[in-house]
């Protein structure tokens, strides 16, 4: 059976148990749910896991593990001298399973007989039949490879019809253990909470699992690249200069420096604007205003960036050439042209406001009244309460929104291209045109450096750079957070 | 079964593998190819991943694809690779419609962005702030370039055929061969553009540059030649070596600065993937990438010997290791 | 803004300190007080009894205007502070409450350390002078609120980590701390044990000589003990209010017997 | 007190002076806090005034510079299908009637354009019927086309076809393009202007509301009077509702564990450290990530929006991730008390009690991060998701999910970078719609969130 | 479970219900509970009580494991309810809150409805068979909590919004309706006028029949009407325990004394 059909199959053995389970336990108890451990609904939903999660569980491992097993099992049958290393093998082996996925279509097809499927050789034009159905194939297909795939569907169909066996023999089995155990003194809710919390857990391993697919996708061309680039040179090098020749420099300094600078510019006009919002809003708007306002603010942080970096080039830029650079408004000559830090830094902190102040408000306004009546109580003032009592016991919702907000300003790059420009610099100046790291990983990897070039795999050295230095941007505001939480009751 | 060509891979070639694959989708049965952008890069990174329906069939370049490439392509089984060169692109110089005409010479530009020039027989920082210093018949216009960033392959031509070209004419050259001790380093030595901020590297595309003048009308940008032709109600064009970049001016080679557009196929795809085979002849027909057809009108620059290529895309040519 | 405070203390021992006229509460459609017409006297510990629910909270909380925090709360009529009407435009509620102290029903300490909590107040009012100034202050407060013994060592430790009957004495020690013309005190012994219920009674006789005290009890004997005059709330109404002895031997309402005898409640 | 002689407790004031401090006059240092109070205030009011601001500024320059490409310039001529060009066969073959491609029809188009012209006395100085055909769109052929192919019968007759005009004819009448600009342009002459003009007066050509623009499918680079943002509102329809099906209960699941039930130690300050910093990671290495695990290992297809909503569900989990566990943290333990007490399991006081009250936070993650996710470009480019996708509307709820389909972002980014100067209205156009989507995806959450709302 | 609890009440009159031994609490350092031993009869109603901050209210979260959600609260030594260790792996901490119901010090209200705040235990533990089953309950347990006159008119308005005393007889009616087999009160008429006082001692006196109940009070009437063990604390230990008569009449510890008189708080 198709998996997709066999997991159908499950859920419906995974229904039926929690109609049955829930029938069954209520006539243990005579109809009178007072009598049972749990709330019905605990029974039925115990069995339906039962039945639904070992064989779902055992379907996924099969699926996994089944093509693993046949094909060491298959590869026997390539003779060792037809392939240099398991590089090579494993090539060969694609073929192989392409050549058999051909022929189970070409036999669903009804371009072949299974007969016929099985008795191919490799003097018939296997490749033309299969490519006359839409299987690529990358070169003609030889004797041995023909044969492997031959065993390989034998196998797989009968490794197929077993699983089928096994997924429902399961399902059964878990329906019927838990069916037996069904009884109204039966700790269902017990059970159904421990299921409930794996997959809770299960979903906290997938924010770690993204972590590690992150840091594997990234790892082997960040190692590819320090074979082609000296670390000392990326890691603390001041110029960055990639050039189609070679002889590129490649320090990440003048990046690292540009991101944070940039960073800090933006946070600089969010924070306080998005503060002063969200106190705003939770603490002296009426539910009116609050309403239209907050949803309006938000609408920021759904503009995209390309209007902003727009924004930024055509109207920031200009304007603040116009005030600080040569004959500007304040006659300072500060600011030649209008892609700089601070263009970029102002521009994106007009995006970021949405997520200091909306997310702010939330966490502001669940710290209980009891809080503000204390402090009011004593005579202080709306802003004092807010200050002292307020913004302290919501420190930690808080610090999360400015990290979420500083996260997005580290990964922004519409807004850094447009607005700051391109140039790598490493300058105090706020009116010079600088650049990010995330900038520059995007425009290496969709550059037209060749892409085993150094100039390429740079962007995976910085990706995964980037990556180290935000953790322990991280690590320092989880401490901080952690010394200075305020729990309130 | 995927039954679409997939095609990923430069952005410069982008609106010509379009204009074919829309042209394509209105005219025969298969279905519109689906065309990615993303850079020749990275569109030919995921054209050497391997063979089979979850990898792209064809991968756009604006630069011939590299050995190295080839060689990594190989390895992941990616052995027979058709490449078909569709034509030219011609780069230009443009400035604000309103403001001054030019009429460059490479030299102009080395004079103008290197970052050392040799004044008096030594190398120094390159001190010309204004065209006039440049080249006194220019108005005194300061300098304000927007050329292609360092992740274009524009850049690479522009570097070679604009800058290094002016270097050698202007006699630097042999100047920086003397005092840098070598060739290559006299080529680093004059390719290397002036990081002051009168040189803006322009990371995103034509637009960008469009925009960027907009917002400077002194500045002056390298553009594409058919961008320009886009937009000559904003933009007014350089000659370069007294000649006016047109498509005609390119194909007969008289215009210096271009540079050849190409794709790549995977011969194991073709006549397994659906289309791929016609696709492939359709763009190099007369009738898309003529001197008369759509692609030309665009702004692509035809290739003269177009009938050679139409003859190796028949005959699935693959190229050499 | 202390020492004015003294200079004003010796106008009169009896004098009206807050007059209140045909207060009505409402919570949205609830009228939560009828009516209420009261006259506590300056330098007088004023005691509200009355069955929970009456509404003696939302009475105490009208005299300082902490009910404006309440969205759905409505106060009518005139509540005068010393011939001022508290709910006047011109008033800030600040400077009310600063006059007005308040420790509420339920502890609600800070979610900060002990010392901060106290602290908060005479901080804000600029009550003290230097760091050694707040240490006393905070140092009198805690002994004043009868609380000092057992949190002296561990000052730093957070208010909300004390017992149910200390985070009470914690809040009478803060609301003390700013050192409010007028304290209105909700419940302050409920969760104290006898000696500290005594010390809390002897602050608050000690706070009468100078100020003046409303405090909400449900123990007669509590009334009794500390107040002069009482006030007894019944539905939302204030059904009597007099000299504490009267009240208490010759009610004047057959309702307010019925309560001090333990018939309603 | 002197503001109230009438009081009943009014003394005199006091010779010396020591003023009492009345309530209604303000004493110094109230007055300076109160100061303090109001600068606080306002600040507030500013940054909520400032933010709006830049909304309304940003606003406007999207709408009146996406206005125009809700409009349209149409041509509107009777073209002869003539059966010797069209169907030579005369047997109505459809198979043989494809074999005449566009190239074919597009004479016919452009002598049945010189023949309209001459019907209505309309001065044409072009020699060249092709020189002409300039003011058609290129997509006329195909237009045609599709309508014979369709239905085969119709040749031989005079058919009215409404065709669309070039870019620079549409450009003309939205007041893009003028006489002087065209000088160098080799794309249309001042001449044609003239006959443009002359065609409206003759009623051949009308400028209207413009649906395809809302519902049409991406054209390209030389056909931008054809291009519309339709399809890639569908795919990022299809992308919404995995990142919304995905991302919102994995997110909320993770943050309950991770808050509610995970042993506080070295482990899970790992964890809660790594989603924080899952949400700095550049959005484009999410893109290398989903390449390398959907497309190269799991073998699902490539450009499909499934593959992309899954994609924007890892980016955008840590944005719901660190909302939801700032809100649950925010919620007092006192409640989570109540509910054990009453002998409810961890579990129900979390899912019964904690999480409603969370929920506004919740929300404005899910809002904050389904924005993010709706206008992100970069990682879609590593999933074959940007560039010339002109599918057809898919047809079911799999080819939504499967077929290749772009984004409305992806389609913006691609219409902003693109030559043609039309194409630029078009790129502010598709902002419109794409805050409309937005905006009409936040309305229920928005709803939702306040309903939550509550004090206590 | 529920007819499993009916069967076992009959066993014996006066059984041990609660037995602990060696407790010690701590939080963080600080060492709260100092080595208590107490043995709590079955259909009993015992009293703690003890100056403020002694650790009745500690101890009582012991007794359902209620310390379990303090962060830096450990707990060491043996509790058996029935004979079971509570602190045992295998024990559920849920069942054992479902049997061992807490009415909390500071009353805690859902932000639900009244309605809903008492309907919560009966639904999560299946005690309603239908919809008017359960409106019975809510009823009743109202009614026992002497505060249905109260709300019966306003069920569907939000808990919260109740006067202190209201909420805390609400928390009692929400701990009752689960129908515990032990009642944990701490503190429970802290904020009730005599009357309420009362009727919840009433109800007490009723749950006696069958449960057993621990109740935290300050006032030593109340404890010497209520009960009939007495557990005297003080700064952490257990000092006296015993019959209550004897513990107010003849204490044998100097410090119950000295408490009980009036003379250490
Ligand atoms: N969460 C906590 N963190 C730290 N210390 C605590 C915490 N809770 C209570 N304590 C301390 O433990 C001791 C006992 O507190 P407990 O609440 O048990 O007192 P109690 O006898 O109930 O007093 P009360 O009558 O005032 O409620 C007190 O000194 C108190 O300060
Ligand atoms: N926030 C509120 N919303 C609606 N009704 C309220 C609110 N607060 C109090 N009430 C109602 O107003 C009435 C008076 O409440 P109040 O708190 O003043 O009583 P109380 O006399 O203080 O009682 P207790 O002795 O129980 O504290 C009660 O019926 C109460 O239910
Ligand atoms: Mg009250
Ligand atoms: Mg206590
Ligand atoms: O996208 P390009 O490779 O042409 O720059």
């Amino acid at each position: 059976m198709p998996a997709l059909w066999l997991f159908i199959t499950v859920l419906v053995l995974g229904l039926a148990g929690f109609i049955l389970g829930r029938a069954r336990v209520m006539k243990d108890a005579d109809g009178d749910i007072r009598k049972l451990h749990s709330l019905p609904n605990y029974y039925g939903s115990n069995v339906m896991l039962s039945a639904i999660i070992p064989s779902l569980g055992l379907l996924v491992l099969w699926l996994i593990v089944q093509p693993m097993i046949i094909q060491a099992n298959v590869a026997s049958h390539i003779p060792t001298e037809n392939y240099a290393d398991s590089g090579a093998l494993n090539l060969l082996m694609s073929d192989v399973r392409r050549v058999a996925d051909g022929l189970d279509i070409a036999v669903s097809q009804g371009a072949l007989t299974p007969h016929a499927a099985q008795n191919l050789t490799g003097t018939d034009d296997v490749r033309g039949i299969l490519g006359r159905l839409g299987v690529a194939l990358g070169t003609d297909v030889e004797d041995d490879i023909l044969t492997a795939a031959q065993e390989y569907r034998i196998k797989s169909n009968i490794g197929g019809w077993i699983m089928t066996v096994a997924v429902i023999a399961a399902a059964i089995l878990g329906f019927a253990m838990a069916l037996k155990v069904t009884n109204k003194d039966h700790r269902a809710r017990n059970s159904v909470e421990k299921v409930v919390l794996a997959l809770l857990i299960g979903a906290a391993s997938l924010a770690v699992l993204t972590t590690v697919g992150i840091v594997f996708s990234l790892i082997f061309n960040t190692i590819e690249f320090f074979k082609l680039y000296p670390a000392a040179d990326f890691f603390f090098g001041t110029t960055w200069a990639p050039s189609f020749g070679g002889g590129s420099e490649l320090g990440i300094l003048p990046l690292f420096w540009g991101t944070f600078y940039i960073s800090i510019i933006s946070l600089l006009v969010a924070v306080p604007i998005g503060l002063f919002a969200a106190v705003y809003l939770s603490e002296y708007a009426g539910p009116k205003t609050r309403g239209i306002a907050k949803p309006l603010l938000e609408v920021l942080a759904g503009i995209p960036t390309i209007v902003y970096g727009l924004f930024a080039l055509l109207t920031v830029g200009p304007l603040l050439v116009g005030m600080f650079g040569k004959d500007g408004s304040f006659g300072v000559n500060w600011m030649q042209g209008g892609s700089a830090v601070i263009t970029a830094g102002l521009v994106m902190g007009v995006m970021l406001i949405p997520f200091i102040s909306s997310l702010s408000d939330d966490i502001i306004n669940s710290v209980p009244q009891s809080m503000r009546d204390g402090s009011l109580g004593l005579g202080a003032t709306k802003s004092e309460t807010i200050k002292q009592v307020i913004l302290p016991a919501a420190l930690p919702g808080i610090v999360g929104a400015i990290l979420l907000a500083a996260s997005r300003a580290i990964g922004e790059t519409m807004i850094v291209v447009l607005g700051a420009g391109a140039a790598a610099r490493l300058s105090m100046n706020p009116f010079e045109a600088m650049t990010t790291v995330t900038t520059r990983i995007v425009s290496q990897l969709t550059g037209d450096a060749d892409f085993s070039s150094p100039e390429a795999l740079v962007a995976f050295a910085l990706g995964m750079t980037l990556f180290v230095i935000t953790l322990c941007l991280n690590i320092v505001a989880l401490v901080i957070v952690r010394k200075y939480r305020e729990q309130y009751d | 079964a995927r039954d679409q060509v997939q095609v990923a891979g430069s952005s410069t070639v982008l609106p010509y593998a379009s204009i074919v694959a829309e042209a394509f989708g209105e005219n025969f049965d298969f279905p519109t190819p689906v065309v990615e952008s993303g850079g020749s890069s990275a569109g030919l990174k995921r054209f050497c991943e391997g063979l089979g329906e979850n990898t792209i069939d064809v991968a756009n370049a604006s630069r011939k694809i590299k050995d190295k490439e080839v060689a990594a392509c190989a390895e992941a089984g990616v052995t027979d690779i058709v490449e078909v060169r569709i034509g030219y692109d011609g780069i230009v110089f443009a400035s604000d419609i309103n403001g001054n005409s030019f009429e460059f010479t490479q030299e102009d530009w080395y004079k103008a962005l290197a970052a050392e020039i040799i004044v008096d027989g030594a190398a120094v920082a390159n001190p010309n702030t204004t065209w006039d210093q440049v080249n006194p018949a220019f108005p005194a216009q300061p300098i304000m370039a927007f050329i292609p960033g360092t992740k274009h392959g524009t850049r690479e031509v522009f570097d070679e055929k604009v800058i290094l070209t002016g270097c050698e004419e202007s006699g630097d050259f042999a100047k920086f061969v003397e005092l840098k001790g070598g060739e290559d380093e006299a080529e680093d030595a004059c390719m290397s553009i002036r990081t002051d901020g009168l040189s803006v590297d322009i990371d995103g595309d034509y637009t960008e540059t469009l925009a960027r003048i907009d917002s400077n009308k002194d500045g002056l940008g390298v553009f594409g030649l058919a961008f320009y032709e886009n937009n000559t109600d904003k933009l007014q064009v350089a000659t370069m070596a007294g000649v006016v970049p047109t498509t005609e001016a390119i194909a007969e080679g008289t215009y210096p600065v271009s540079r050849p557009l190409y794709f790549y196929i995977k011969a194991a795809h073709i006549g397994v993937i659906p289309g791929l085979q016609e696709y492939a002849d359709f763009f190099v027909s007369d009738d898309m990438a003529g001197p008369d057809g759509p692609l030309a009108e665009y702004g692509l620059v035809s290739d003269p010997a177009l009938a050679d290529t139409q003859a190796a895309v028949a005959a699935g040519t693959v190229m050499m290791k | 803004m202390n020492d004015m405070r003294i200079v004003k203390r010796d106008v009169d021992m009896n004098d009206i300190k807050i007059s209140a006229k045909d207060v009505q509460v409402y919570y949205g459609d609830t009228h939560a007080i009828k009516d209420v017409n009261v006259e506590i006297k300056d330098k007088t510990v004023t005691a509200f009894i009355g069955p929970s629910g009456c509404g003696k909270s939302t009475f105490l909380r009208c005299l300082n205007r902490m009910n404006d925090t309440i969205d759905i709360c409505r106060v009518t009529g005139k509540i005068e502070i010393e011939g001022e009407d508290i709910y006047d435009k011109r008033v800030d509620p600040v400077q009310l409450r600063a006059k007005v102290g308040m420790v509420f029903q339920k502890p609600n300490p800070f979610p900060k350390s002990i010392y901060d909590n106290i602290a908060y107040g005479p901080r804000i009012h600029g009550l003290a002078r230097s760091k050694a100034d707040l240490d006393d202050i905070v140092e009198k407060s805690l002994r004043r609120g009868a609380i000092w013994n057992e949190v002296k060592d561990r000052l730093h430790a957070p208010g909300t980590g004390l017992s149910g009957g200390q985070q009470q004495r914690l809040c009478i020690a803060r609301a003390i701390a700013t050192e409010p013309e007028v304290l209105l005190m909700d419940e302050p012994c409920s969760a104290l044990d006898p000696i500290a219920t005594a010390q809390v009674e002897e602050l608050i006789d000690e706070l009468r000589e100078n100020f003046s005290v409303v405090i909400v009890t449900h123990s007669m004997q509590q009334a009794a003990r500390v107040s002069q005059k009482t006030a007894f709330f019944h539905l939302g109404n204030l059904v009597e209010y007099g000299e504490t002895g009267q009240i208490f031997t010759n009610p004047q309402d057959p309702r307010t017997e019925s309560y001090i005898t333990g018939r309603i409640g | 007190m002197s503001d109230h002689p009438t009081s009943p407790s009014s003394f005199p004031s006091n010779p010396s002076g020591a003023a009492k401090n009345s309530l209604l006059k303000l004493d110094a240092r109230t007055k300076k806090r109160n100061a303090s109070e109001a600068r606080f205030k306002a600040y507030g009011v500013g940054a909520i005034a400032l933010g709006l601001f830049f909304l309304v500024a940003l606003l406007t320059s999207i709408i009146g510079n996406g206005t125009p490409a809700f409009k349209q310039t149409f041509i509107t001529i009777p073209i002869e299908l003539t059966e010797s060009k069209l169907d030579k066969s005369g047997v109505r073959d459809i198979d043989v009637m494809k074999k005449v491609t566009t190239f074919g029809y597009k004479p016919l188009v452009q002598s049945a354009l010189v023949a309209s012209l001459q019907e209505h006395g309309i001065e044409n100085p072009f020699k060249k019927a092709a020189d002409l055909g300039k003011l058609l769109s290129s997509s006329a052929p195909a237009q045609v086309r599709d309508v014979v192919l369709a239905n085969p019968e119709l040749i031989g007759q005079t058919i009215e076809f409404r065709l669309l005009a070039g870019s620079r004819v549409d450009g003309y009448f939205k007041g893009r393009v003028d006489r002087d600009a065209l000088a160098r342009d080799k794309n249309l002459d001042a001449e044609h202007l003239d006959i443009a003009d002359a065609m409206v007066t003759a009623g051949l050509i009308d400028t209207k509301f413009n649906a395809d623009f809302i519902f049409g499918a991406d054209a390209s680079e030389s056909r931008p009077e054809q291009a519309g943002i339709g399809v890639s509102m569908v795919g990022s329809l299809f992308m919404m509702i995995v990142v919304l099906c995905l991302a919102l209960p994995i997110g909320v699941a993770a943050s309950i564990y991770l808050e509610e039930f995970a042993p506080q130690n070295k482990w899970t300050d790992l964890i809660e450290v790594n989603i924080s910093n899952l949400a700095a990671v550049p959005s484009i290495v999410f893109g290398i990530l989903g390449l390398a695990v959907f497309i190269q290992f799991a073998h699902l297809p490539q450009s499909a929006p499934l593959v992309g909503g899954l994609v924007l569900t890892l980016m955008t989990l840590p944005t719901i991730i660190i909302s939801t566990r700032a809100s649950l943290k925010a919620v007092p333990p006192s409640i989570r008390d109540a509910a054990l007490g009453i002998g409810a399991s961890k579990m129900q006081s979390v899912f019964h009690h904690v999480l409603p009250l969370a929920m506004p936070g919740i929300l404005t993650g899910t809002i904050i991060g389904l924005a993010q996710a709706l206008g992100e470009t970069a990682p879609l480019l590593l999933i074959g998701m940007v560039g010339f996708i002109a599918s057809n509307m898919p047809d079911g709820i799999a080819s939504g999910f499967l077929d290749p389909n772009s984004a409305m972002p992806a389609q913006i980014y691609e219409w902003a970078k693109r030559a043609d100067p039309a194409y630029y209205e078009r790129a502010w156009g598709g902002i419109i719609i794409l805050l409309g989507f937005l905006m009409t995806m936040n309305i229920i959450a928005v709803i939702l969130r306040r309903r939550f709302e509550r004090r206590w």
